[in-house]
């Protein structure tokens, strides 16, 4: 099992919620890095994409440019209900929907805002997705951990 | 002292227990009234689609032939508009999230 | 050697994409050029699509920090347009979920500042604190960010006078914690290095450039919109929190200060509320414009109304205190290090996802 | 109580005398906002000590020059860049003009288009899937 | 002190390196009211990330940090074979030329601001480093670290107590600790994300941990030196002083680098040139 999950974190249009919620997990109540999650606010070091808020025009691009980035193998999460399916803001003229508009995206997270339990059990997920990417990725069990 | 004011804190910290709840090993107890999912008994259901009109999400749609109730979880924003609505009250907000799904997948159906 | 820094849009714990371009000589900012938009999804638009009882819940989604605040600002500006008399005891209701709004809203602030200046344990406890006030909010509303709880014409849940005062008895209890924090923001040599003198604004300049809120209140400018006396603010006694620096660090003290004024209200809040209904029902269809205003966290809002006597509004737009905090914020960073734009971003509490919409 | 809600008419000619007046009073600009109605509306705001005054210009569409107030109020610049992007309007001389660039929309001046007519009872459709609607 | 610590030293630095940084980080958890992640997290991630693809901008950035790796290794390696205090210093100075190097070869804004605040707190300690050395071969009369550990004489922090206090301090810089975490530090920070470690993935990022891995248990070597001959009190000196720097690091604010360049200047001027004025007119 995948160990050390490094998250990059990008808010998409979204009302800050589900973000403040990302945070929160990172805090002492729900303390994230328990599973070894890093919030590295850096691509080149990142496991799982964490997108908040939907797609609109100007961050589409923003969002795709991560995603280049990021080494394989990486696993995406589309945490709160704007970011599965543009939520209450999905009939605005200027959002285009999920991020799965732009890139493949892994995992729904639920919620408005998703909890910081769902964001763990999200997380939690993730991690088996990931693993099962290395394996395909590698061919290979893990080098031991 | 001006240095180290945050000493009293962090020592207390370092050697109390921490404040990590330790979810998912300690399952979350959720407070009454903490908006999760809506559930739906569907055998007093009428299918009278007042619900699918008021919610903003456009996460429902009732099909009155059928008697189908239909939910898209990855819509409903929990807000509870839906059951404040519903003239049969057979609509609730339960505690707990629905959980994390790996494709936007079906809707979840609730036939009479 | 001259570089342009890209600032954001994705940045760690820079809860939001705002893009700043900074061109930076060694570590000097001389330029700061902003570009918004990331984030911006025409929701004003959607009054439009949503009829005007329905997009409380829009309008609650305009930001996830001051949510309550953002409701409540729309149902206030649609009762007014409607003539509608919400019921006293919904008035206090709402006074409460506001404070309480502030004192988390300001705890999450204490908490991303200290992250700026590189103070994690600071960050950490801040954020502990204020998952104590998310507790009584999802007691009191059922949502941990987005509350949910104000409607047109009152509010959805009622708060028992019991309970509201424990409410008020735990609040008293967590400041003798929210002092030990103010102490470390205040008083450590390490933060007030950090803090002082940065990024100082004057009261003129403040008032000229347009800045609300706190920012404006750390310039020396007394100017608080619950002065305006809407909700139950009329029988509440408080006078706005001030500091005369300009800095960082009076912004901080301010926001401080706040914390423990919005501990007092709440306390005045359980004592005074009336019994009676909670909401009333609401008949006929809002017509006029109005301009309504009210003091978030990180200052006045502005929703203005437009109706034409049908189920949707004509126009809404929000303006929010971090539309006009730019301008200063733009204004102090011109000639900052490098190291203190992180400060100085988030001293003006920015918030885009409501600036943008 | 109701808040009083002080509304002036001006025209796009006398905007900047107007708004310097403000200024000399010590009024702070609180907002500049637009409205689309038959034409369009633009509002200004401005507050001092709570004290609150709205200046209204309306136009027939959103090509008429309006001078830029960036010149009184340099906070203006982003209201009117604003303006130009979401409405169209036609503001001249911002003094830092984004050139249509600082919001970048999927629909350019989506504010500027008429109102649909209000629905009055929405269609029954399935919901599955992240489809977007095409609005 | 001889092959048999440097073989030591070379196969088991990384995992004292590594235990170290996780008992670090889940002490720092506990102070900041956390739970913490598992003491073995550190190694976890390193067998993550070489699990992982390697990006590279370019591939001269590889090969400096493989030269980083190797230069540190060689560095404690003499340390610990008890040669040539003198060749320590310089080559620790040349390991961390090479990580400066290829972050400058990283050509992105970050890691090139990175890179340079690097350079400001090479700047910072390197006075006071050669003040600790200087102390010890005035304190015991020679450069060589064998003579010095195994020579029986007074413990030589009686000589150089100043020397010492000023060494704590950059070691603070050294261990990448708040207030001094300016180039990088182990979350990514606001300023500049990750700074100097920014453009670097996968593979050469394990690399680089490691590296600091051998890096911190040499520093610790260090600062067990003021001990000799006693080396084991030294030692156990040696971890209290990394608990102190877990404290500080949870209990400081982030100086901007004026303060820790110029700071640690006059550390160095006043405990390190101080003290060993003091062990010239009375020594
Ligand atoms: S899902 Fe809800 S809380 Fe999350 S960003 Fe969207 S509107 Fe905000
Ligand atoms: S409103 Fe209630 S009764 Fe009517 S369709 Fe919905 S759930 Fe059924
Ligand atoms: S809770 Fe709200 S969003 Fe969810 S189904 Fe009901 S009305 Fe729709
Ligand atoms: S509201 Fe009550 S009576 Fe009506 S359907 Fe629901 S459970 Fe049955
Ligand atoms: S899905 Fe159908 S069968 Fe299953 S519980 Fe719902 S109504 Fe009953
Ligand atoms: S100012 Fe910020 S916190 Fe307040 S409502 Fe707006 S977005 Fe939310
Ligand atoms: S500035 Fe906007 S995004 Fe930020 S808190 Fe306020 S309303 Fe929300
Ligand atoms: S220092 Fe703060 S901003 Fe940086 S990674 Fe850690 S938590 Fe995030």
């Amino acid at each position: 099992m995948q160990k050390s999950p490094w998250i990059i974190h990008y808010d998409g249009s979204s009302c800050n919620g589900c973000d403040i919620e990302v945070l929160a997990a990172l805090t002492p109540m729900y303390d994230v890095e328990r599973f070894g999650v890093i919030n590295t606010g850096n691509p080149k070091h990142a496991d799982i994409f964490l997108i908040t808020g939907s797609v609109n025009e100007q961050n589409k691009a923003v969002i795709k440019n991560i995603y280049d980035q990021m080494p394989n193998p990486k696993v995406v999460m589309a945490v709160g209900i704007c970011a599965c399916t543009g939520g209450i803001f999905r009939e605005c003229y200027n959002v285009l929907g999920g991020p799965d508009k732009v890139i493949p995206v892994d995992l729904y997270v639920p919620g408005c805002a998703a909890r910081p339990e769902s964001i763990i059990d999200g997380v939690v997920k993730a991690l088996e997705l990931w693993e099962g990417k290395r394996r395909k990725r590698t061919g290979r069990e893990s080098i031991q951990t | 002292m001006p240095f180290f004011t945050i000493s009293k804190t962090i020592l207390r910290s370092l050697f109390g227990r921490p404040a990590t709840l330790m979810y998912p090993a300690v399952p979350r107890e959720y407070v009454e009234g903490s908006r999760g999912h809506i559930e739906i008994a569907v055998e007093s259901c009428s299918f009278c689609s007042l619900c699918q009109r008021k919610c903003p999400t456009e996460a429902l749609s009732v099909d009155r032939e059928t008697k189908i109730w239909k939910i898209d979880r990855l819509r409903c924003i929990a807000c509870n508009f839906c059951a404040e609505a519903c003239p049969k009250k057979c609509l609730s907000m339960a505690t707990g999230y629905s959980p994390a799904v790996t494709s936007p997948g079906e809707t979840e159906e609730h036939h009479a | 050697m001259r570089t342009i820094i890209p600032f954001g849009p994705q940045h760690p714990v820079l809860p939001e994409p705002i893009h700043l371009d900074l061109v930076v000589e060694d570590e000097t900012v001389v330029d700061v050029i902003p570009s918004i938009g990331f984030i911006h999804r025409g929701l004003e638009k959607l009054v439009e699509k949503k009829d005007f009882q329905e997009f409380v819940y829009v309008a609650e989604r305009i930001c996830g920090i001051c949510s309550f605040i953002h409701g409540m600002t729309y149902c206030h500006g649609v009762e007014q347009l409607m003539k509608i008399e919400v019921p006293p005891r919904a008035h206090y209701l709402r006074t409460v979920w506001s404070e309480l709004s502030r004192i988390h809203s300001h705890l999450l602030w204490l908490g991303l500042i200290a992250d700026a200046f590189g103070f994690e344990s600071l960050f950490m406890h801040s954020w502990r604190l204020r998952e104590k006030v998310l507790d009584i909010i999802e007691a009191t509303t059922g949502g941990r960010v987005i509350f949910g709880s104000c409607k047109i014409g009152g509010v959805r849940r009622d708060i028992e006078n019991g309970t509201l005062r424990e409410i008020a008895a735990k609040l008293r209890d967590y400041a003798v914690e929210y002092k030990d924090l103010g102490n470390v923001f205040l008083n450590d040599l390490t933060v007030k290095r950090r803090l002082c003198g940065v990024g100082v604004l004057s009261g003129p300049d403040a008032l000229g450039l347009g800045s609300v809120g706190p920012m404006l209140r750390a310039s020396g400018v007394a100017q608080d919109m619950r002065l305006l006396k809407y909700a139950a603010y009329g029988g509440i006694d408080f006078a706005p929190v001030t500091a005369e620096e300009g800095d960082s660090y009076a912004r901080c003290a301010v926001r401080i200060g706040e914390i423990f004024q919005s501990v007092e209200i709440i306390r005045q809040c359980s004592e005074k509320i009336p019994g009676g209904a909670i909401e009333i029902k609401v008949t006929g269809l809002p017509e006029g414009e109005f301009y309504a205003r009210t003091e978030q966290p990180r200052g006045e809002v502005i929703y203005y109304i437009k109706a034409n006597g049908t189920k949707n509004l004509e126009r809404l737009r929000v303006r929010t205190p971090t539309f006009a905090n730019i301008p200063p914020m733009l204004k102090i960073m011109t000639g900052c290090q490098l190291a203190d734009v992180p400060v100085l971003v988030l001293t003006i509490d920015p918030c885009i996802s409501c600036t943008e919409r | 109580m109701i808040e009083s809600q002080d509304f002036r008419e001006t025209t796009p000619e006398r905007l900047i005398g107007e708004v310097q007046g403000m200024r000399d009073a010590g009024y702070r600009l609180v907002q500049i906002g637009a409205t689309r109605t038959e034409g369009f509306e633009i509002n200004y705001s401005f507050d001092r000590n709570l004290e609150f005054v709205n200046f209204k210009i309306r136009l027939a569409d959103n090509t008429e020059a309006i001078p830029s107030i960036s010149g009184v109020y340099w906070s203006a610049f982003l209201y009117e860049n604003e303006l130009h992007d979401l409405f169209g309007l036609n503001i001249k001389n911002i003094h830092i003009d984004y050139q249509g660039h600082f919001y970048r929309v999927a629909r350019p001046a989506a504010f500027a288009e008429k109102p649909p007519p209000p629905k009055i009872k929405r269609a029954v459709k399935p919901t599955a899937g992240t489809e977007v609607k095409e609005t | 002190m001889d092959t048999l610590t440097l073989i030591l030293y070379v196969a088991f630095a990384p995992l004292l390196g590594g235990l170290l940084a996780g008992v670090d980080r889940r002490i720092t958890a506990r102070m900041q009211g956390r739970f913490g992640p598992p003491i073995l997290q550190p190694f976890y991630d390193v067998v993550k990330l070489f699990n992982k693809e390697n990006l590279v901008v370019r591939r001269s950035q590889t090969v400096y940090i493989i030269f980083f790796l190797a230069f540190m290794v060689f560095t404690g390696g003499i340390f610990y074979a008890g040669e040539d205090l003198l060749l320590v210093i310089f080559s620790l100075m040349l390991a961390n030329t090479f990580l400066v190097l290829a972050a400058y070869k990283g050509s992105s804004p970050y890691s090139a601001i990175g890179a340079e605040r690097e350079l400001l707190q090479i700047m910072a300690y390197e006075p006071m480093v050669l003040f600790y050395v200087v102390g010890i071969y005035m304190a015991s009369k020679t450069f060589y670290i064998e003579t010095i550990a195994t020579t029986q004489h007074p413990m030589l922090i009686r000589f150089l107590p100043g020397i010492f206090l000023g060494f704590l301090y950059v070691l603070t810089i050294k261990l990448r600790k708040s207030p001094f975490d300016l180039s990088t530090s182990h979350h990514g920070h606001q300023e500049i994300v990750k700074g100097i470690t920014t453009e670097f993935t996968g593979p050469s990022l394990g690399l680089i941990e490691i590296t600091h891995w051998y890096e911190n248990v040499l520093l610790l070597g260090m600062v067990s030196l003021f001990f000799a001959p006693n080396l084991w009190l030294g030692a156990g000196v040696a971890l209290a002083i990394y608990l102190l720097e877990i404290f500080i690091d949870n209990a400081c604010a982030r100086a901007r680098w004026q303060f820790t360049v110029f700071s640690s200047w006059v550390v160095a001027a006043v405990l390190g040139f101080g003290n060993i004025l003091a062990l010239t007119l009375f020594g």
